[in-house]
């Protein structure tokens, strides 16, 4: 097991993404470090900036983007007033973080398999194609709102079969839908593994069409979450069993079948 | 300094407790810090039967501080005695059991469950929980059935020590206070959450499925100085200060106005390692306000005449 | 979008309103903004005769939020009717006048004196004021007190609606709420300050000469929301929001759970202009949340079944 | 009258003071001119930062140390949680300021005139040694803790008769007060003006000389304030008749004979 003590660690470069059109949604965070033996794809860190006065008291989960020894990676959406003052800390500014936190995702070499990434959900799938010794039996799909450059995406496709969607008009989300259905059908027929990263309603989505033909799949929640460590019960979900289990500790990723959403 | 502290039937290292609800059963804290180092754990409330606790969301952020309707999801005591405080290092570390139920029979029998077990320390009674709608509000805010239920689990106990702990939504405190000194606690521990509520325009939901939800972390701060005041001026039992202690410097204004202890609640989610750092500070904050011991400093507060 | 708003006898131009002992008389602001772009002003504190209020030191900032004590200083309401209600631009905007007393029966006389009063749109009755030692509190905290003094007021009060403003320092806000109603109140405001406490752990002193004081500001916004959810709810006559109000969302929380109007309170010490620009960022938001018109978003909370 | 509307303006410089000794303590804030008709010495500002989030709910109070159309200078000392963040902003971030306000010093360019100063209480006087036609009826005092170069006492001293100790051993405040006596008694002699700003301990053995010794003098406090304009009676000290008045608007200068310290 990693180690996952609590540290306070500094930021390297705050920049953000996809400038062009809209300049201060997408940020790309990078940190120094931690003192890690290691870490998975689809697991996560909370991080809170030292010097947050006590007006926001919580901590906030991002997926783990992608690291090395040297640097770790986060992909942070502005949404709100964490997010905001997160990315707006400067190089030299510390934070606590603890983690990695969570499970991961299955990763099976030889197994054909999909992920499907609703906006901001392609942030774990960056270390997930890192970390993939096979990388020709993946296929990335992305369901995105802003302008694709606004998300990692090029780094991915250049390595991965990349398919991507714009969800900008009114009718376009139906037209996902479809295309979703047709690509998790396709990997039920090679009995393949699909693999979901987003928001609930497309979450729920996802667990549909696995169940209704049958794939292995996971999906990630990404629910409020006050500690991070299992204690607070405030980002439980239910699982097969309707019990309420903790995202931050069952999960953040469950296989479609044992939970309910 | 000695940082020791005995009261109510309870032997601590310091006075540094965390507080029920927000460190789980502990072992979730263990890889951020070493659990014996705390003067005691408060583990997460139990019921005599397993609880699923409230629906989702359960919880939100407020200024200077949030809401929680958790409601109690637990194993139940039994899974409990037979999982978590086996793996605890209970003969290193006081570990309280925090319990909850709804009528005073039913406190009575979760207290003889866990009276004959060497690993529990004391029991703390929640008679407060503001947050499950099933009769919770009322009940611990009327002093004749916190004196009742007092009873009812002191009866059990055999020789655990029992701490009542008190909800701030009353009128007056020290009623309460008394009525649970008069049920034979051995100890009182205050505060529990304000009962407060939190909305969205936007949706125009309430944020916590519950509607109603428990107010807790610093924003509650002057309101539980206030009674743990008031309860230490009025009762003679021991106290256990609790509500927004998030610094060395909040923990010891609460010793200063007469606590044995303090709980640290929300402040756990600021850091996971904050309880553990927390035991350090204060003894350093001690020294440097030139406080001779924590005897001394305890309950010096200089009122006007 | 139409911001006026009426009930209770009140007719406002809009629901903002400042609350009572935050806003002076209302000429401390006039430097700062047009006065009668506000929905309503809430005078500071009035007694028949003048006030000196507590000793000092009598403020002090806490977690989101503030203690205070001031004890009702007030030249008397003798003094207000010939010098700052005559100054102030009552014929444009409410001027609301805010009555302290110790019993019923002075109650009833302040309501006397100022129901003849031309310039003054309605009174709105304390009966919480939890800073002022001699007997503030109980009498406050009791419904049947609450009655009583409401049915003296009003007695008194002519044709003025009477504003009874409730304390959170109770077990149950909804039976004072229904006292109130009872005695004949045409509305509620609620809340008034927590009862909090802070101390200083360097020279062992209470921060506030008074000892307990009164916690207002964002802090204690959830506990309000609560309080006020609460009331309208379970009593029919209608109801202004305060406590913690610092932004328009702040506002429309109020307005969703209920309330026909809102004061503002502590956030007027953030920014003297804060209440003014309200008036306007409240209608905006209003317009970018999609709400068709106050009336059609004010109780429109969808509560679990 | 001045106007007195709330505005937000930017910070043009933060730097500290006297660098050498004790780094950081007292610092200089330069900020844009606000649009003011005018101003005094003794009178003061509120100042909030925006984006300051709801821990800190109070504005802070300063003197006005100098300004001129376009710059308005404060002189501020770090103490607290306010001040810290106060001395830590950067040109081009925004405050919140409202003022001038309250009362200032009185002002007779042709009496001999005693300005005394404990530490920081030197701010005031910066800009009534401007403000004056006289200065050669000026002479400073100056009780100082920390070196001189923490203080704008050099700037002054150019232009009025100065005179400073150090407050640095325990022995030193009773010669401190010895000097302060003999210094008010001479101005009493001379039916002079004494003018004094400092902690209220230092303005009481001002009041208590100056009683002995029959002198007009005027104090200025620094009472905690919330509101700074009258209407928060937080900051409320009492008059001659033990009345409780505002420190923010009768004030903050007193004649000592009109004030119970
Ligand atoms: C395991 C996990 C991994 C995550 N990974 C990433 C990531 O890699 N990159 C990233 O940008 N975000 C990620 N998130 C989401 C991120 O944590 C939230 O966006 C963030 O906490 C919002 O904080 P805020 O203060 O800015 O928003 P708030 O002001 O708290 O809320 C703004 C809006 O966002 C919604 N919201 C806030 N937090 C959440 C949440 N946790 N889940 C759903 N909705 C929320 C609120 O309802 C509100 O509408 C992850 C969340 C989890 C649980
Ligand atoms: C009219 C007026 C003019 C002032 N002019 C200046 C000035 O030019 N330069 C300057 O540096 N300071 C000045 N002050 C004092 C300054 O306002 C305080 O130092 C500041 O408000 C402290 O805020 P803080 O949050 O840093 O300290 P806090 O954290 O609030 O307090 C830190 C310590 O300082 C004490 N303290 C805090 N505020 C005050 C206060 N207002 N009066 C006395 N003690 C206080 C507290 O008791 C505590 O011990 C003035 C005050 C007033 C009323
Ligand atoms: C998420 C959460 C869960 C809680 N659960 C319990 C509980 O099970 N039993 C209990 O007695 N108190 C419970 N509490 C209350 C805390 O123990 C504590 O009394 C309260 O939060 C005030 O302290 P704080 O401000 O330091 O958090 C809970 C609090 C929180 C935030
Ligand atoms: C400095 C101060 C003085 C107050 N004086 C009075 C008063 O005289 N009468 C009264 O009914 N309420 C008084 N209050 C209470 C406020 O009107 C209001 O109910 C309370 O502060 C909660 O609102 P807020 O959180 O917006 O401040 C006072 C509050 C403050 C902060
Ligand atoms: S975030 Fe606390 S239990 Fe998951
Ligand atoms: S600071 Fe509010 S009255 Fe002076």
């Amino acid at each position: 097991m990693s180690l996952r003590n609590c540290q306070c660690i500094r930021i390297l470069d705050v920049s953000p993404v996809g400038q062009l059109k809209k300049p201060d949604e997408f940020f790309e965070l990078k940190l120094e470090y931690p003192n890690w033996d290691g870490w998975k794809p689809g697991q996560f860190v909370m991080i809170r900036p030292t010097g947050w006065e006590l007006d926001l008291l919580w901590a906030r989960p991002f997926s783990i983007c992608s690291a090395d020894g040297e640097t770790l990676t986060l992909f942070v959406q502005k949404v709100g007033r964490g997010t905001s003052r997160i990315t707006a800390l400067k190089p030299g500014d510390t934070v606590s973080i603890w983690g990695p936190l969570g499970n991961s995702f299955a990763m099976e070499p030889d197994t054909p398999t999909l992920l499907l990434a609703g906006g901001i959900g392609i942030a774990p799938f960056r270390g997930y194609v890192e970390h993939h010794s096979h990388p020709e039996n993946l296929r990335l799909f992305l369901a995105h709102r802003l302008p694709l450059e606004c998300y990692p995406f090029g780094q991915l496709s250049s390595k991965v079969e990349g398919l991507c969607m714009l969800d900008g008009q009114p009718d376009d989300l139906q037209y996902i839908i479809a295309a979703m259905k047709e690509q998790i059908r396709e990997f039920a027929e090679k009995d393949g593994l699909v693999l979901a990263c987003g928001p609930t309603p497309f979450m729920r989505t996802v667990q549909t069409f696995a169940n209704e033909f049958g794939v292995r799949a996971q999906v990630s929640l990404e629910n409020r979450m006050a500690c991070g460590v299992g204690a607070c019960l405030g980002c439980v979900t239910k699982d097969g069993n309707d019990h309420h289990v903790q995202v931050c500790t069952k999960g953040p990723v469950f296989w479609t079948d044992k939970v309910k959403l | 300094m000695d940082m020791k502290v005995s009261f109510g039937g309870l032997n601590l290292k310091n006075p540094v407790m965390t507080a029920s609800g927000t460190f789980g059963f502990g072992l979730e804290f263990a890889p951020y810090g070493d659990l014996t180092k705390l003067g005691g754990i408060v583990a997460k409330g139990l019921s005599l039967k397993p609880r699923e606790g409230n629906p989702m969301p359960r919880i939100a952020e407020t200024p200077c501080g949030m809401l929680n309707a958790i409601g109690i999801q637990n194993p139940g005591v039994e899974d409990f005695i037979t999982k978590a405080l086996p793996a605890l290092p209970w003969k290193d570390v006081a570990v309280i059991a925090n319990l909850y139920a709804c009528d005073a029979a039913e406190f009575g029998e979760l207290a003889g469950v866990l009276a004959g077990e060497e690993g529990v320390a004391a029991l703390e009674v929640n008679v407060s929980c503001p947050n499950v709608k099933e009769g919770g509000i009322a009940f611990g805010q009327d002093p004749k059935q916190i004196c009742k239920v007092t009873e009812a689990v002191k009866k059990n106990a055999g020789n655990k020590p029992v701490i009542v702990k008190l909800s701030p939504n009353v009128t007056d405190i020290v009623t309460c206070a008394r009525a649970a000194a008069e049920g034979g606690a051995d100890s009182l521990s205050l505060i529990n959450t304000l009962s407060g509520m939190a909305v969205d325009i936007r949706n125009r939901q309430p944020r916590i499925a519950n509607v109603i939800a428990g107010l807790s972390g610093p924003a509650i701060k002057p309101v539980a100085l206030r009674c743990v005041h008031q309860v230490v001026q009025a009762v003679d039992i021991p106290v256990v200060g609790i509500g927004g202690i998030a610094s060395a410097e909040d923990a010891l204004e609460f010793i200063l106005v007469g606590a044995h202890a303090i709980q640290v609640g929300t402040a756990n989610f600021l850091r996971p390692d904050f309880s553990f750092d927390l035991v350090d500070e204060l003894e350093k904050l001690l020294e440097d306000i030139g406080a001779e011991s924590l005897d001394e400093f305890r309950g010096s507060l200089k009122l006007p005449l």
